[in-house]
């Protein structure tokens, strides 16, 4: 055995050694941890591409944790959706850390930089896992971990908010468990591919429950995924946040999409009677929904932490429009505009985070302020920010919505699709547009200049935030190939249930 | 030891006997005495014999029937030995407070108040123990 | 009466409990509907190994019918992350009651709460 | 015959549990409802020692012991808690 | 020079140079001008270089792949309409530079301004040259956007910022539906290649979906060229400096969508829809704006809505669906460009000069300024169609095609409408020259600083007017060539016979246009006359309704969303347990199958029923009660009592274990916490929405329970678990195969278990270790006790026993931990029992003295636990097994005997650590808060005194 | 010795109880007893400061006395809760004079009072000198005192000096 066939593991134990180390060394030798954490980001992103040109191929592979053969052990498999994850994860992993970091607002706290791996770690178990209670823990991981990063800081109103995104996610937790328990009762096993071959097998008196089992997963995912009407948690929650956080959180939504995207076509796919692609007759309008509320709350948005906030209901709903088709093309198109409008979302509340810092009072507020630091570099950021938010060219959000647009028209109900798609993004470009030439031209007669900003190199994460969206688009040939296959492989469960279960399973 | 089969059995009957009534006395204790510091009382009854008898029958029944070596049920025993009395000592302390605050809900009993031991001291619930007595325990 | 009823119809209870304080307006009801209701999801979890008496997965030569020990292994793993969820639910009920010096669930502040004696005059909550 | 011994030990115990539950529910006192409670936590020791017998297995006399510990420690702590506030000062 | 490199630099050109400009923006405006111009010019060198062949009739065209899979390629072509616009782009583009090079006042950001404009015109000739209509999507969207900037260029202005977040909003929007558009002619045409689109027209026109999509694209050209009812926009853009308006108004932006017109003219003309629909809009605007022209007073509010009138004719021409009408559309393409930069330029020049736009301000300039005033009225002649200028021709086509649509089936009607267009124009066109520089000053402040600018200035409107005459002098010679291809390239085969001259012989066209002009000479004369008319009219005001429209979307909305999303946590909970509900009945309606299963039940014991009583009863007791905060505690630990017997019934001892042993640490936190919040505070709930939550609340329990009764009531089929079952003591080298599970088969969830645990202990010191500042810190310290309290600190018989129940109960928790992997127990119980343990000294002998006694840091227990279950995990690997795989052995030693010993072991220690650590963490810290709170203010309070 | 050793009494507790709890008398158990019985004390060492000495043969002899008394007493309250009508109930409060002073030996005789039925010892006085006992039938205050005094105190002055 090489590492190479560790490789599966390492984004999962990366962190999760680092996370201890950190949290010894923390409280003496800051600058000590802060390396760890940096270090171990860079690792993680190391491993995730590592994984993905090993997957991208088309090779599933799977990790037998503890040597037990599944389904009776967990494992870990790593396809190119897994792989595709990770890396987005990485990346904005860095992104978040590095503002963080050069901010200094990892250092209200002592546990920063704990909490941040023990998050990442996480993240990628859960991307990664193949066992659905496996995957409850590692989301339980990410929420704790979210809680705690959520509320660095503190003040009032991160305590009001943070109380109501715990609760709401206990209870989805709770809920979590009895379709866990459900389909355990059912199937016996809980192992995605082997459930997925097992619920096949189910009697015609089970299939109530089974429904029943597949929904209430849903739903978790669709919490998780702040999906209307359950999104309610998302909004405030986001825009009271560390900036940095904020940015990471922009993938905390996605993980609930991801699960939906991993769990129904392996375990509820044709095959699964009552409960074959279960969320089908509510998803589309729900992501509708979504969508509208998403880009009317830009619209209306009277913040820029604000309008990102609800820029991540937007995008979602956006995206699950294309997932509602459960298609190759549609679902290919889903995955580029998630990776897209995730490093976006990210993009956009560092905008914010870089505006508020310079605007001292004003906050990032859509308010004329006095003249601030670096006014037209910090502006043209914005544009570009919200250019990405709305999908225009040149960014890779236009290609995105185009993929998204051209893939749903195969649809029965296309035209819905297309008229929600269209008018949010109108929405969305009236009110950046608005919110943008308030806060960078418009000035106020009163209030001296802030002082310079004692900084510039809070400008360097959303800088390279946005240069990843300009390559994203530039390499959108090879990004919506990769995202393409990718769909393919996810729609196709017997490829991972062969790789995971071997030949015996079929 | 060898014991003849049924004799064992007679002897875990009894014991099990004993203590489920002795717990069913207690808790009827419990119910049916004037005031909190009378039905005090029963759970000490339960606690003592009641389970003393029940765990007594099990090891005799996993000694003597069964055959097996099991003798941990006497720890529980030994932790009740020790703690019941606490209990029932803070049970009472909270009691004495909260009759000293006149609580409604907190009513005296047959026996009333009791009177402090002399005429400068009060009981330690409502008089911090004085330095040096054996009940001052603020230096630890 | 069935032991099935019984656990049927006991989670059923919890989990009405537990909805129904969960929506209350005060903290501290809210995380007692979370407790009643984690109770009622451990148990709902462990009745998917469905019930079986004085067969515990404790393996024996002797034995040869065991109850189903997977469930049991994830309640236990259930409880442990409720445990640690609820804990830090509570701490951050009080702290939030601390900054703002109600308990309602939305940090609104209460007429006729006596218990915030805090005056409104310093509330010079974070430092820069 | 330790059937029924078995048979009326479990009765008795059920009854004390009823028993208790009207106390716990009645009050009127709060420190009646804590004893209530503790004489619940004996009362199910009980039931559990019994039940180990009836089982014919010890597996689950730890459950017992752990009780009597922790039957002991809610005790103290409700108490603290009305004496003082601050059960930890 | 390779055609692919040549397109590509071409396209590149104009951004390589924004990108300089905005690199070097703080070189000075020589420079900025310098590099916009030299890029224009190069790029128009390279179109001439290109003009030959393609007049010559072959198209230059290079493709690169973008992204196959949505048939974007980066492909561009320049045929003959290509040509021409992007000649006009550049040529014109050259021109402005120029001026504004000189018009630009002092100190203004003339880095940004190039940039911008030289990003538009990127924008606008990738339109033009684009072979992929993805791809000029992309383009199209970016004029948008950098006219946006351009726009807004004056910030300060409100009219600015107003005027390009309406451009924006109107072109951007339009662009929208011209994606869809877009996107559905692909699909249709089943290719995003523009050549293949162009051959496949017929296919198209069949097509069910061509109305959507003929919709959609006219949509998107009649936004972007201003056409009715879309054009209000565009006079407002007038706030941007005048050579960008001579730009965006002439040649550019607003030409994009007549462009595009004509672009798709093979495939999208010929039918009815099309006829009818764009050639009334257009007739509707020409008429419309050359109306509105007449009466403004503002130069560029004058030349707008002339544009707009203009245009308007262009797309009226493109709509007849005829080669001729299309072929003036071409030629008046060239003449308006020409024209109407001129007289935009010549504006700019005359406020730069007076100071004013205000035409009622103005005249007799032809005194002071000949020169401009020569070259204005020139180009206003063309703009009327006066002979012998460019504008006449084009205009004489224009009415000779008039009688060939019929509209509403009135033959006349459009020729009528066309004329009184003209009329209208000729008006204007008069009335601006007029007022301007002719008569006698009106106001002598404007007039008396006027004189003519410097070559600079005007040599461009110069070039440009000469242009127009020699359109009108030369046309074959100047424009045929050029004429005929676009002409052909539009409509997509030969361009007509055609000769473009001023004489054609007395005909229809001739006189309908003497008619336009004496009308014309009419109007001014009897202006004052008509405009009082016409302001009492008062006609609404397309701006005004656009900005009440937004403004009422934007309260609306607004009012919408606050009144849904006011972040509150009984409506979000509300929300997901409605949505619970709803799932759960679904799925029993439509899965179907049987409720109740075929499993036999088990008879329950008499302690049993009483114990579920027991459950019940606290449990409603917890409902019912749950204003008594103290007392509900009580309750719940009743229920954890019952909960914990029933696992000891069902035969899961550890869980017995591990719910007891949580219980009571949950309830020290509960206590811990309660003592600081408030112990009773009245209820908030009224009374329906208690009834609505009690009736969700019951319908929840029902199906959860219902669901409970089906899950039990069936046998389970074949488990994963008989696995670990067979393999927990063979395997795992253990017989509690519980234990195994947790520290071997699934070690993985174990390992995240702690984690959380871990991070949740975390989590609770970092929230309370602020306690002692801020607002929290001060409520703490003014904290009264809010019960009178024994003075009694430490009972001293609790104080004894807990100093014996320690060492015993630590006994008890390492025999857990060491027996845990063959019988109930484990490193989880037994971290618990042993904080337990710990605990019960901080109840009896306070914080201050146990903590002062404590030899272990939880931060350190926490990490290192961690670390140990991450050591053991990793171990494995470097022993080439996989991640956490387990090993045992059995060892024996002389006199202790045999005993085994398992990697897995070394995990549960891992586990106890952490498990440890956390629950100390998180109790501890909670303890005394408030004493701790007083100690931190007083230790600051003592540092302010040392301080000074 | 007293460093290493520091509760001898309870460390031979402590091998008893592990003897007991694991159920199996190998040398293996006993060896872990021997440590854990010698490592535990040493532990906990600074969370019991006091060193109280002991007679632990008599301490046995009491031992025995207590269950005794506890299985005689138990009879004689379930007769009381069973058959004694409260109005024929005569509790009373004790306040017993105390002539132990460790607080070990105190909280010892306290425990005795709570475990044999009948009385429960419910404070103790500020002063440290009395002990507050409630009877659950004494008709008889002072004698009941007395007995208490005699049987159990005047032993325990016996088993700490």
């Amino acid at each position: 055995m090489t590492l190479a066939d560790h490789l599966p593991i390492l984004p999962v134990a990366i962190p999760a050694l680092a996370a201890p180390f950190a949290l010894l060394v923390m409280r003496r030798r800051r600058a000590l941890g802060i390396n760890i954490s940096l270090v171990s980001c860079l690792a993680m992103l190391a491993s995730a591409i590592a994984l993905m040109t090993q997957v991208s191929d088309g090779t599933i592979l799977a990790y037998e944790l503890g040597n037990w053969p599944a389904p009776f052990g967990i494992v870990l498999v790593a396809d190119r959706l897994a792989a595709m994850m990770l890396v987005l994860a990485a990346t904005l992993a860095l992104i978040a850390l590095l503002h963080a970091v050069v901010t200094r607002a990892d250092r209200k706290g002592w546990h920063f930089h704990p909490l941040f791996q023990f998050q990442m770690m996480g993240l990628n178990g859960a991307f990664l896992t193949g066992d659905l209670f496996n995957l409850f823990v590692f989301f339980e991981v990410l929420l704790i971990a979210s809680y705690g990063l959520m509320l660095h800081g503190q003040g009032p109103a991160r305590l009001k908010a943070g109380l109501q995104y715990v609760v709401v996610n206990l209870v989805g937790s709770s809920l979590f468990l009895i379709a866990l328990g459900l389909l355990y009762a059912l199937t016996g096993t809980l192992n995605m591919a082997d459930m997925g071959l097992r619920v096949a097998a189910l009697a015609p008196e089970d299939q109530g429950l089974l429904r029943i089992a597949a929904l209430l997963l849903v739903s978790v995912f669709a919490l998780k995924a702040a999906v209307a009407p359950l999104h309610l948690w998302l909004v405030r929650t986001y825009a009271v946040s560390t900036p940095a956080v904020a940015a990471l959180f922009a993938i905390m939504t996605k993980v609930g999409v991801y699960s939906l995207i991993r769990v129904v076509p392996q375990v509820f796919g044709d095959g699964a009677g009552a409960a074959a692609w279960v969320p089908a007759p509510y998803l589309l309008p729900a992501a509708m929904v979504s969508a509208g509320i998403g880009f009317a709350g830009v619209f209306v948005a009277r913040s820029l932490s604000e309008q990102a906030a609800y820029l991540v209901i937007g995008s979602t709903g956006t995206l699950l429009i294309a997932v509602a088709g459960w298609q190759t093309a549609t679902l290919g198109a889903a995955l580029y505009y998630l990776v897209h409008s995730t490093i976006a979302a990210a993009a956009l509340f560092l905008v914010a985070a870089v505006v508020a810092r310079r605007r001292g009072g004003f906050a990032d507020n859509a308010s004329p302020g006095p003249d601030f630091a670096d006014r037209s570099a910090v502006g043209l950021m914005f544009m570009l920010a919200a250019i990405a938010a709305t999908g225009l060219p040149p960014l890779s959000g236009f290609i995105g919505k185009l993929m998204i647009l051209k893939s749903v028209a195969a649809l029965p109900d296309w035209g819905w699709a297309w008229g929600v798609i269209l008018v949010t993004t109108l929405f969305g470009i009236i009110g950046f547009a608005r919110v943008g030439s308030t806060l960078f031209w418009k000035r106020a007669l009163s209030g001296e200049a802030t002082a310079p900003a004692a900084t510039r190199a809070d400008l360097v994460a959303p800088a390279i935030a946005l240069a990843l969206l300009a390559a994203l688009s530039a390499g959108a040939g090879w990004a919506s190939a990769y995202a393409n296959a990718a769909a393919a492989q996810v729609l196709d469960p017997a490829l991972s249930a062969r790789a995971v279960l071997g030949e015996v399973a079929q | 030891m060898s014991v003849p089969l049924p004799l064992a059995e007679v002897i875990v009957s009894l014991l099990i006997v004993i203590g489920g009534s002795f717990a069913l006395i207690g808790s009827w204790g419990l119910v049916r005495l004037p005031s909190l510091m009378e039905r005090l009382h029963g759970p000490t009854k339960a606690t003592t014999l009641g389970l003393g008898g029940m765990l007594l029958g099990s090891v005799a029944y996993f000694q003597l029937v069964r055959g097996e070596w099991t003798t941990h049920e006497l720890l529980v025993s030994v932790f009740l030995f020790v703690t019941a009395p606490i209990s029932a000592n803070l049970i009472a302390k909270v009691h004495l407070h909260r009759l000293r605050l006149g609580e409604a809900s907190e009513a005296a009993g047959p026996a009333g108040r009791p009177a402090p031991p002399t005429a400068d001291t009060d009981w330690a619930t409502h008089e911090a123990p004085h330095l040096g007595t054996p009940g001052d325990m603020a230096g630890d | 009466m069935t032991y099935e009823f019984l656990v049927a119809s006991a989670i059923g209870v919890l989990v009405a409990g537990g909805i129904f304080l969960a929506l209350r307006a005060r903290t501290f009801q809210v995380v007692l509907g979370l407790t009643l209701l984690s109770y009622a999801v451990n148990l709902f979890l462990f009745a998917s190994g469905r019930l079986v008496l004085n067969r515990p997965p404790i393996w024996d030569k002797a034995v040869t019918e065991y109850t189903d020990p997977l469930p049991q292994a994830l309640v236990l793993t259930a409880i442990v992350i409720t445990f640690g969820m609820t804990a830090f639910v509570v701490i951050l009920a009080l702290r939030s009651f601390l900054e703002s010096g109600s308990d309602h669930v939305d940090g609104d502040t209460v007429t006729g709460d006596a218990q915030d004696s805090l005056a409104s005059d310093d509330t010079h909550g974070e430092r820069p | 015959m330790i059937e029924y011994a078995l048979g009326f030990g479990f009765v008795a115990l059920g009854l004390a549990l009823a028993l208790n539950l009207w106390r716990l529910l009645k009050g009127p006192g709060v420190t009646d409802r804590i004893l209530a409670l503790d004489t619940m936590v004996i009362n199910i020791i009980g039931i559990i020692v019994l039940a180990g017998i009836a089982g014919g297995s010890g597996s689950s006399f730890e459950a017992a012991l752990l009780l009597a510990m922790v039957g002991f420690v809610g005790t103290v702590a409700y108490a603290k808690f009305l004496l003082r506030g601050d059960i930890i000062e | 020079m390779a055609i692919p490199l040549t397109l590509i630099t071409l396209v590149a050109l104009p951004f390589l140079a924004a990108l300089m400009i905005a690199l070097l923006h703080d070189a000075s405006r020589a420079v900025h001008s310098g590099i916009a111009g030299g890029a224009s010019a190069l790029g128009l060198g390279l179109l001439v270089m290109l003009a030959g062949p393609v007049i010559g009739g072959d198209v230059p065209s290079a493709s690169w792949q973008w992204v196959p899979s949505l048939g974007l390629d980066l492909t561009l072509m320049v045929d003959p309409l290509g040509l021409l616009f992007g000649g006009l782009i550049l040529g014109i583009g050259l021109l402005v530079v120029i001026f504004a090079h000189f018009y630009l006042y002092a100190g203004e950001a003339t880095g940004r301004f190039f940039a911008s404009l030289m990003l538009f015109q990127g924008a606008m000739l990738g339109i033009v040259i684009a072979g992929n209509v993805l791809l000029l999507l992309v383009f199209w969207e970016l004029t948008s956007l950098s006219s946006f900037l351009l726009i807004g260029f004056w910030q300060h202005k409100a009219e600015a910022r107003q005027g390009a977040r309406m451009a924006l909003a109107i072109t951007g929007g339009g662009g929208l539906a011209l994606i869809g558009g877009m996107v559905l002619l692909g699909l249709i045409a089943g290719s995003f290649d523009l050549a293949t689109i162009l051959e496949r027209g017929d296919l198209v026109r069949a097509s069910p979906l061509y109305p959507v999509m003929l919709g959609l694209i006219l949509i998107g050209c009649f936004t972007k060229s201003a056409q009715f009812p879309f054009h209000f926009w565009l006079p407002h853009a007038m706030a941007a400096p005048t050579p960008v308006s001579a730009y965006l108004h002439s040649a550019t932006m607003v030409k994009a969508g007549v462009f595009l017109l004509a672009r798709l003219w093979p495939v999208l003309a010929g039918t009815e829809a099309f006829t009818v629909i764009v050639s009334s809009v257009g007739l509707v605007t020409m008429v419309f704006g050359a109306g509105v022209a007449l009466f403004r007073h503002d130069l560029k509010s004058i030349l707008a809505y002339s544009t707009i009138s203009q245009l308007g004719l262009l797309v009226m021409l493109l709509g007849f669906s005829l080669e001729m009408a299309a072929l003036a559309a071409v030629l008046h393409i060239l003449n308006h460009a020409a024209f109407k930069a001129a007289l935009f330029m010549s504006a700019g020049i005359v406020e730069h000069e007076t100071g004013t736009r205000d035409i009622r301000r103005l005249g007799g300039l032809a005194k002071v300024m000949p020169i401009t005033a020569l070259i204005a009225t020139l180009a206003a002649a063309s703009m009327a169609g006066l002979p012998p200028l460019g504008g006449f021709i084009s205009k004489e086509l224009m009415l000779y095609q008039t009688p060939d649509l019929v509209l509403l089936g009135l033959p006349w009607l459009v020729p009528a409408l066309a004329t009184i267009g003209a009329t209208l124009s000729v008006g204007y066109s008069l009335r601006l020259a007029r007022h301007l520089f002719f008569g006698h000053p009106r106001e002598a402040e404007p007039h008396a600083r006027a004189h003519d600018p410097g070559f600079g200035m005007w040599a461009a409107p110069a070039v440009l007017t000469l242009l127009a005459v020699l359109l009108g002098l030369i046309p074959m010679l100047l424009a045929g060539p050029l004429v005929g291809a676009v002409t052909g390239a539009v409509i997509g085969g030969a361009a007509p016979e055609f000769d473009l001259a001023l004489w054609h012989g007395v005909n229809l066209a001739l006189i309908l246009s003497l008619i336009a002009v004496a009308g014309g000479v009419l109007l001014l004369w009897q202006h004052a006359r008509l405009l009082t008319l016409w302001e009492r009219a008062g006609l609404p005001d397309a701006k005004q309704m656009y900005e009440r429209t937004i403004g009422f979307a934007d309260t609306w909305v607004r009012k919408a969303i606050v009144a849904t999303h006011t972040p509150s946590l009984q409506r979000m909970l509300l929300a997901s347990f409605a949505v619970i509900v709803a799932l759960v009945i679904d799925g029993a309606l439509v899965g179907g199958g049987v409720f109740t299963g075929t499993r036999l039940g088990l008879p329950a014991s008499p302690p049993a029923i009483i114990a579920w009583v027991l459950l019940i009863a606290a449990t409603a007791a917890v409902v019912n009660d749950s204003r008594n905060r103290f007392r509900v505690l009580i309750y719940i630990s009743a229920i954890g009592l019952i909960v914990s017997l029933a696992f000891v019934r069902f035969s899961a001892p550890d869980l017995a274990l591990t719910q007891i042993s949580v219980e009571v640490v949950t309830i020290l936190l509960l206590l811990l916490a309660l003592n600081l919040l408030p112990k009773d505070p009245p209820l908030l709930s009224a009374a329906p929405r208690k009834w609505r939550d009690g009736a969700l609340a019951i319908v929840g329990g029902v199906l959860i329970g219902g669901v409970a009764w089906a899950m039990l009531t069936r046998d389970p089929g074949a488990s994963i678990a008989a696995y670990h079952l067979a393999n927990a003591k063979p395997g795992g080298g253990g017989t509690n195969v519980v234990n195994v599970i947790l520290v071997d088969f699934r070690a993985f969830d174990t390992l995240g278990e702690i984690i959380v645990l871990g991070i949740a202990g975390l989590g609770i010191f970092a929230l309370l270790d602020t306690t002692a500042v801020g607002a929290a810190g001060a409520r703490l310290r003014r904290w009264r006790e809010d019960m009178p309290h024994s003075p009694e600190r430490h009972p001293m018989m609790l104080l004894m026993a807990s100093r014996i129940v320690l060492p015993l109960t630590l006994t008890v928790g390492i025999f857990l931990f060491l027996r845990g992997h063959n019988q109930p127990g484990g490193g989880f119980i037994a971290a618990l029992v042993v904080a337990i343990a710990f605990l019960v000294q901080y109840l009896a002998a306070g914080f201050d003295w146990s903590d002062a006694r404590r030899r272990f840091s939880e931060h350190r227990l926490i990490a290192w636990g961690v670390l140990t279950a991450m050591a053991t995990g990793l171990g494995a690997v470097v022993f080439g097994a996989n991640f956490l795989t387990s090993t045992f052995d059995y060892f024996t030693l002389p006199l202790i005997g045999e005993f085994e010993l398992a990697s897995a072991m070394l995990f549960d220690v891992g586990v106890f650590l952490t498990v440890f650590g956390a629950v100390m963490l998180a109790l501890a810290q909670l303890s005394h808060i408030a004493q701790r709170a007083a100690r931190a203010h007083a230790a600051t309070l003592a540092d302010e005194k040392d301080a000074p | 010795m007293s460093r290493l050793l520091p509760h001898p009494g309870l460390s031979v507790l402590l091998v008893v109880m592990w003897m007991v709890m694991v159920g199996d008398l190998t040398f293996g158990t006993l060896f872990l007893g021997l440590v854990l019985g010698f490592a535990i004390p040493l532990f906990t060492a600074p969370w019991w400061p006091g060193r109280p000495k002991v007679r632990y043969l008599s301490a046995l002899g009491y031992c025995g006395l207590v269950v005794w008394d506890i299985i005689i007493a138990n009879f004689e309250v379930a007769a009381i809760i069973l058959f004694k009508p409260n109005r024929d109930l005569r509790p009373a409060w004790l306040a017993i004079p105390l002539e132990l002073t460790s607080p070990e030996a105190i909280t010892v005789f306290a425990g005795t009072i709570s475990l044999t039925p009948g009385t429960v010892s419910s404070d103790i006085s500020a002063c440290g000198k009395y002990l507050l006992v409630h009877a659950l039938h004494a008709p008889d205050p002072a004698s009941e005192i007395a007995k208490v005094k005699a049987r159990y105190e005047a032993r325990l002055m016996r088993i700490f000096v």
